[in-house]
């Protein structure tokens, strides 16, 4: 797979279709890949990788490189061209700038679940069917799939491409049970008093570092409202437990009805808060009031925040309150 | 009768009925309607006033509140909700609960009664006359 | 079709041809009247003082039995329906009467008016449907007259009732085109017969009763039918008009569907 | 234990057009509500940001209730339908994390119905007393 | 920092018999900023606004705060004062402590507290506000008058006769609405056709007017001095331009029997029909759910008998998009249908009729030809009963009727009694009132002669019951002053029934953003000093649409109506409301999201050249707003995730300052 995008990216190079690519390479660490633009057949023969730890959704970083102009080829996984057309939709990319490549994906591993299962020193990974093999320094390790996938990956919503110009592996189909609801439903069920435990067990551990929204593909401001000290709601590091609250509400309200349910934030907090819970949250109850509707399926739809129906459900009878 | 007694009594057929005495605005559509108006001597619109006035005395010594039918036409036709039947019932019912004033009793029934009469005017008379 | 029936005691004694052509045109209409097990009187007429509790529990107890059956509840002698129909008004809506009839029931589900009371002739008309009904009559009663005596408690109070146009009835009136009869709409459908104060007082009741009759008498009745036991008692005896019929409803009914 | 001098904090977001003209007839009208009802104008229910709402809780709000013009009525003819989808998937949210639903509310109150507005305000008021004192949503340094 | 003032208003003892309103003064003097507070006893009279002026000149003041009424009331009174001493209108603001604290609050210290929190949050928004300018858009000079009745007609008329075009929009197939309906007017008993037709000629014949007959409003867009409606013209299936309204196909339609609508259904009128003989306009109408060519395709009999060759089977309706500075909703009303009152007999009794079916019934062009006949066996009556108030002055919770008096009842019900005893003296004639009002000149004085010289018999009480037995009404009434209850054998009744909008004008309002009560009359922006306007700028109300009036007051609300529209027509420029969204393009993503709920079209993009890094330019998409478009809601505002749209005059950071200063306590 890698070596075909590789070889794939190096003939759009070549042939003028692009003249950047953006991809994955490696960090540090072989499980700690960051996005990567490649300029030269040489710089994506050196540092081009694909495989089970290239997690990133790389369409935000379409919004920087629209702005410097040329042609950009991208890889896209499928849950990425969610991101994509929403960006396109919102004027925030340039679809005619940028040739996608759709790369099939069966789920990223997450290295905190291989490390549970004792595999350490990890120098690499190759994907054989529904197994992992990892390399260590103290040798190779076979993994099944489901055992150490990430946690968005588990409740996978599509394998199929939204948008690509064209495609490498197998093309895929939108999963429509696959329980990605099913945290927020349980969630739902608990008391109020539980629910609030639960959210601050979670949310007191955030450092507010930003990196959920520094991720976020729906987080593309030109100044967030929380960084500009004219809004007069700046706030930095966090002093308190409301600041944290106030802010996760906030961004899951201004991501509402356009997050793609991409779960970037989830991955990247380094304190593992379950951020995608709340914007799941809003997600299933658009869902249920106002119709179903999936961010970034299709760049024409009006999203449910800019529209309304005249009989729409009135704030008083929305959810359940449980005593 | 003290004027504290008398205000108990007025607040207690007020709160039996439900009834806001006030809302009457004097148009006599319950006394246009009521089929049993020959037989009364006070009648809807009065009930309702003089309840207002506080006369509940007057009231309940008074025939006519043995001869509602309680057929609901003052209820159903009443544009101001007053529904003066609920008045009437409520200054029976401080009648009859009170000790030894029931209006029909049992002695009374074998010569009321005829051979086609349905149990059913028998219970309606004891519920409305009688404790 | 499956329904708790409540028949009332008076339909147990003086009235048991409103109840037997009822039952009989059940039978053929396919419907299933299940009576319901240990009711009690329901007092007759509804009490509606806000602070009278123990008369309303019987109809409560029929009430709650129904929706623990899982039924809707049909009730056939106006007066019962009416008793019951408010009753269970109180128990949705104020929740004063609701709580204390339910601390003196103690009621293994406390009632709050879950279930659905219908009258007879709601039934036919919502649930068989006067068209149905139309098509299964045997013998249609074809060129009798007949008036339609709703009286008061079918109908008021109608927010309650809600069942028809107080006012302006057309139940009835449907009901006798279903079996094949002519209606006689006039004036006086909808007043009161004299009602229990006939038991002391003859005179009201004649005054009423006949000012009944004659006004369907003058619209060409030849029969009144009506659903009531008492209001065809003050009819009969004291409508005092010669020439016009005073029967239940249900007789007529069982008489169109060859069950008589 | 509830400070017997507790006085909840309640801020009441009235559209120009229809609530807030609702609140000047429960006045002209003497139709009282407690004083613990403070209202901002807003030109329409649609300009009420989630940010606002958060903001009053953050600095004691123990209440924040949204008035607008009905929804069909609206003087600006479809902002009280946005708001309308706004504030339910706010509440939904905030009710999610566990704070009080009934601390936050919304009403449709027209210029006419200044009984309704008086009797809103006296419910709500009632509602959040009954409550006590905001902890889940509000921020200790803004306390004196 | 500013400099500002703060003036607290006793209002008489309105305020300040409930707030001290000195220690409000004393308080908020102690404000950050403040460095002026006193109060004063009327802040709104002249000598108040010189206070405030002086103020502003003595202490250089930049901002205001004025503790008073409701904005609504005066925070134009006070703006204004404040730009005669060059204070910046904007940077004045109102705490509004009558409406929200004295008049509802009885504990002084309690209602004293509130006011200074009120006072705070003011001079707290103060602090953020900044000196705003009024934009100007034009003027379309036309105006447009929904509702072709006496109100329509007459505010029409009005608006013509200054010079400018006005179109009536009439959804029948006539202008002239109830009044062309009614026989007689009170109290002067004159001939309302006399007196309403030559007005529809005149219409008819102003060149400024524009009648769209058979035709409804679809649509509204714009706002004050810009509206673009879209009227759509219902197919009559006949030529407007070439119809002479000669009449033989009304006569030749083989169609006899459709219920006649302008005689209340007490006769019949042809398939093909012209509703009365003064019709404006004089045109044909084909009633295409009786028409048999249309039903069936078999007929074509009018087709074929038109000298002119104006019918037209295939005629389509017509969309027509027309712009105006104004609009008037004349949309009238109608008379209730008794129908939820059949104890009274309306739905069984030919012989119960409404007051105007009566009308109908005595008119020379009526199904009678004027003399007075019963429906039912078109006899004689010799005893009529009016009943008053069917369906009027009920509770608000009875679901049948309407909270409001109509107003109008009791006057023509006397001028029905005295008529019937003018022309038949042999007819007894009884009314059941509740009671008789007759506010009005000449009103009592009419009345009275009812009773006087015309033997009229009133009868305090109602009718409980009516049934009909051989041909005789039987009446069973209350006489609340004898103390009776009264049997009459009547030969006609006649039901005063409440009037109630017409069922279109709650559409209208939609369409219009134009408030309404809870009974579907328009609200007026004040029910004592701007009873003829709406609150929404550029929409004014005229007649019944606003509530329960007669013809005089009709008519002077009417041209009181095109006043208001003539003196808006009559400007060249209107000042915008400053306060409007504007987008800060630094900050904007260029998304779209405030343009998806904009309900004006107030914002375009462009792509715009901005400075990158590194002395690089770059291209963004940013939003711009059109202050002479946008009409301030805010919805953008909410819309925008990076706050680059904000609301002028209610920015974020005001509403957040008041929303502080409110939770400080």
């Amino acid at each position: 797979m890698q070596e075909m995008m590789k070889k794939r990216a190096i003939e759009l190079l070549a042939n003028g279709t692009c003249d950047r690519v953006l991809g994955w390479t490696n960090g540090d660490f072989a499980y700690d890949q960051t996005p990567a633009l490649f300029r030269t057949e040489q710089e994506l023969e050196e540092g081009f990788v694909y495989n089970g730890f290239s997690a990133a959704n790389l369409s935000k970083y379409l919004v920087k490189e629209c702005r410097a102009g040329g042609k950009i080829l991208v890889f896209l996984k499928p849950c990425d061209t969610y991101s994509f057309n929403q960006l396109v939709a919102e004027h925030r990319i340039k679809r005619e700038m940028i040739y996608v490549i759709g790369v099939a994906c069966d789920g990223k591993a997450d290295v905190e679940k291989l490390k549970e299962q004792g595999i350490d020193g990890i120098t690499a990974i190759k994907e054989e069917g529904d197994t992992y093999v990892v390399s260590t320094i103290y040798g190779d390790k076979t993994v099944k799939k489901e055992d150490v996938l990430a946690e968005r990956c588990v409740n996978c919503k599509s394998r199929k491409h939204m948008v690509y110009d064209e495609l490498i592996g197998e093309a895929g189909d939108v999963i429509a049970d696959c329980g990605r609801f099913d945290m927020v439903e349980k969630l739902e069920a608990m008391t109020p008093d539980e629910r609030y435990e639960f959210w601050r067990g979670v949310l007191s551990r955030c450092i507010r570092c930003n990196a959920c929204r520094n991720v976020c593909p729906a987080c593309t401001c030109e100044q967030c409202i929380f960084d500009n000290p004219k809004s007069g709601v700046a706030q930095k590091a966090a002093a308190n437990s409301f600041e944290e609250n106030m802010f996760h509400i906030i961004r899951a309200f201004h991501v509402a009805g356009r997050c793609t349910d991409c779960g970037e934030c989830s991955r990247v907090c380094p304190e593992n808060i379950p951020l995608h819970l709340l914007n799941r949250k809003f997600i299933k109850d658009v869902n249920t009031f106002y119709g179903t509707y999936q961010a970034g399926e299709d760049p024409a739809a009006k999203p449910p925040l800019g529209r309304y129906e005249k009989n729409d459900i009135e704030p008083g009878e929305a959810g359940g309150v449980k005593a | 009768m003290s004027h504290d007694k008398k205000q108990a009594q007025l607040d207690e057929i007020l709160a039996a009925s439900g009834v806001d005495v006030r809302k009457c605005m004097r148009c006599g559509k319950c006394t246009a309607t009521c089929p049993a108006f020959d037989e009364m001597e006070y009648h809807p619109h009065q009930f309702v006033y003089m309840v207002e006035k506080g006369q509940i005395d007057k009231l309940a010594a008074s025939p006519s509140i043995w001869q509602c039918l309680s057929c609901f036409a003052c209820m159903e036709r009443c544009p101001r909700q007053v529904e003066p039947a609920k008045l009437i019932e409520a200054v029976r019912l401080s009648v009859i609960r009170a000790k030894g004033a029931n209006h029909l009793k049992p002695e009374e029934i074998p010569a009321l009664l005829d051979a086609d009469l349905p149990q059913q005017a028998i219970t309606s008379a004891f519920r409305k006359y009688s404790k | 079709m499956k329904f708790s029936y409540y028949p009332g005691c008076t339909l147990k004694t003086k009235a048991k041809d409103l109840d037997r052509y009822a039952r009989a045109a059940c039978e053929a209409l396919g419907v299933d009247l299940a009576e319901l097990p240990e009711w009690q009187c329901c007092g007759a007429v509804y009490t509606m003082a806000k602070d009278e509790i123990a008369s309303k529990l019987s109809s409560v107890r029929a009430l709650a039995s129904a929706r623990d059956l899982g039924t809707d509840l049909v009730t056939l002698c106006s007066a019962c329906h009416n008793v019951i129909k408010q009753v269970n008004n109180d128990m949705r809506t104020n929740a004063d009467i609701a709580l204390r009839a339910n601390n003196y029931l103690k009621l293994d589900t406390p009632y709050t008016g879950e279930t659905n009371v219908l009258h007879f002739l709601e039934m036919l008309r919502d649930r068989v449907g006067f068209d149905a009904l139309k098509a299964k009559v045997t013998n249609p009663l074809t060129g009798r007259k007949i008036g339609a005596y709703y009286g008061c408690l079918l109908l008021r109070p109608s927010k309650v009732m809600a069942m028809d146009d107080a006012e302006n009835p057309t139940i009835i009136e449907d009901f006798i085109r279903a079996i094949g009869a002519t209606p006689v709409v006039y004036g006086m459908r909808n007043e009161c017969c004299g009602g229990y104060v006939t038991l002391e007082n003859k005179g009201s009741a004649k005054k009423r009763s006949s000012a009944v009759l004659e006004s369907a008498k003058s619209k060409g009745a030849d029969t009144v039918v009506t659903a009531c036991p008492l209001c065809l008692y003050n009819l009969k005896k004291n409508g005092g008009t010669d020439g016009v019929d005073v029967v239940y409803f249900t007789e007529l009914l069982a008489e169109a569907l060859g069950v008589k | 234990m509830q400070d017997v001098n507790y006085r909840p904090k309640i801020v009441a977001f009235c559209c120009n057009w229809c609530s807030y003209a609702g609140a000047d007839l429960a006045g002209s009208s003497r139709l009282a509500y407690p004083a613990d009802v403070k209202i901002i104008r807003v030109p329409c229910s649609c300009r009420v940001n989630p940010l606002f709402i958060l903001r009053a809780f953050q600095r004691g709000a123990d209440g924040v209730i949204m008035a607008g013009c009905h929804p069909g009525d609206c003087h600006y003819t479809s902002g009280n339908y946005f708001a309308r989808r706004r504030m339910t998937l706010l509440f939904s949210m905030l009710d999610y994390l566990g704070i009080e639903r009934e601390r936050t509310r919304v009403e449709w109150i027209s210029a006419a119905e200044g009984a309704k507005f008086s009797k809103t305000m006296n419910e709500f008021a009632a509602t959040i007393a009954a409550l006590g004192e905001n902890k889940r949503l509000e921020d200790l340094r803004c306390k004196k | 920092m500013q400099r500002i003032g703060v003036f607290i208003c006793h209002c008489g003892t309105n305020i300040a018999a409930t707030v001290d309103v000195k220690a409000v003064a004393e308080a908020l003097g102690r404000e950050p900023g403040v460095v002026f507070s006193t109060d004063y006893q009327y802040m709104c009279s002249e000598s108040g606004q010189t206070l405030m002026r002086d103020a502003i000149r003595e202490h250089k003041l930049s901002g205001v705060v004025v503790c008073s009424c409701s904005p609504r009331m005066h925070e134009a009174t006070f703006r204004k004062a404040a730009e005669k001493e060059g204070l910046n209108p904007y940077m004045v603001e109102i705490a509004n402590i009558r409406e929200q604290v004295s008049w509802i609050h009885k504990d002084v210290a309690e209602a004293t507290e509130k006011a200074i929190i009120l006072g705070r949050a003011a001079i707290a928004k103060v602090h953020l506000n900044k000196p705003l300018t009024a934009g100007e858009s034009p003027v379309t000079k036309r105006a447009l008058v929904i509702g072709g009745g006496i109100a329509g007609i007459q505010t029409a008329l009005d608006i013509a006769e200054a010079g400018f075009e006005v179109d009536i929009v009439e959804k029948e197939p006539t202008i002239g609405g109830k009044m062309a309906q009614i026989d007689k007017t009170f109290p002067t008993l004159d001939c309302a056709a006399c007196i309403l037709t030559p007005k529809m000629v005149d219409v008819a014949q102003n060149d400024k007017i524009k009648i769209f007959s058979y035709s409804e409003v679809e649509s509204v867009k714009g706002f004050v001095g810009n509206f673009k409606v879209a009227i759509r013209k219902k197919a009559r299936f006949v030529d407007e331009d070439k119809c002479t309204g000669c009449g033989i196909c009304t006569e030749k339609c083989p169609q006899k029997k459709v219920p006649n609508e302008f005689n209340m259904g007490l006769d019949t009128r042809r398939a093909i029909y012209i509703p009365f003989a003064q019709a404006v306009p004089k045109v044909a109408t084909i009633d295409a759910n009786y028409c048999t060519m249309m039903k069936t395709g078999k007929c074509g009999v009018c087709q074929k008998v038109c000298g002119v060759g104006a019918i037209d089977y295939k005629q389509q309706d017509v969309i027509v998009e027309r712009e105006y500075g104004a609009i008037v909703a004349a949309t009238g009303f109608n008379p209730m249908k008794p129908t939820q009152y059949d104890e009274l007999g309306y739905s069984t009794c030919e012989d119960v009729v409404t007051s105007l079916e009566l009308e109908r019934l005595m008119n020379a062009a009526g199904p009678t030809a004027g003399t007075l006949l019963r429906p039912s066996d078109k006899k004689h009556p010799h005893t009529v009963v009016f009943v008053q108030c069917v369906g009027s002055r009920c509770d608000a919770e009875n679901e049948k009727g309407k909270p409001y008096c109509s107003k109008i009842c009791c006057m023509y019900t006397a001028k029905h009694a005295m008529l019937i005893r003018e022309k038949y003296p042999d007819t007894e004639v009884y009314v059941f009132y509740i009671d008789v009002r007759t506010p009005g000149k000449n009103f009592d004085e009419f009345y009275r002669r009812a009773v006087e010289q015309y033997g009229v018999h009133y009868v305090k009480g109602q009718v409980g019951k009516v049934v009909e037995d051989n041909g005789v009404l039987k009446v069973q009434a209350s006489d609340l002053l004898s103390g009776e209850q009264l049997h009459i054998d009547a030969d006609l009744v006649v039901l005063a029934t409440a009037v109630e909008p017409d069922k279109s004008a709650r559409s209208i309002a939609t369409m219009l953003t134009a408030s309404m009560d809870t009974n579907d009359f328009f609200t007026e922006a004040h029910a004592k000093l701007r009873p003829v306007e709406s609150p929404t700028a550029g929409i004014f109300l005229s007649g019944v649409c606003q509530g329960p009036k007669d013809i005089p007051e009709t008519v002077s609300q009417a041209s009181a109506a095109a006043a208001k529209v003539i003196g808006l027509l009559a400007k060249d420029k209107l000042t915008c409301n400053p306060c409007v969204a504007e987008s800060d393009e630094l900050l904007c993503n260029g998304c779209s999201s405030c343009e998806k709920v904009c309900p004006y079209g107030a914002i375009t993009y462009a792509d715009k050249e901005f400075r990158g890094p590194n002395r690089t330019t770059l291209i963004r998409r940013v939003a711009s707003v059109n202050p002479a478009v946008c009409q301030g809601c805010g919805a953008c505002t909410v819309a925008c995730p990076s706050g680059a749209m904000d609301l002028k005059g209610f920015s974020n950071r005001q509403i957040m300052a008041e929303v502080d200063a409110i939770c400080k306590m």
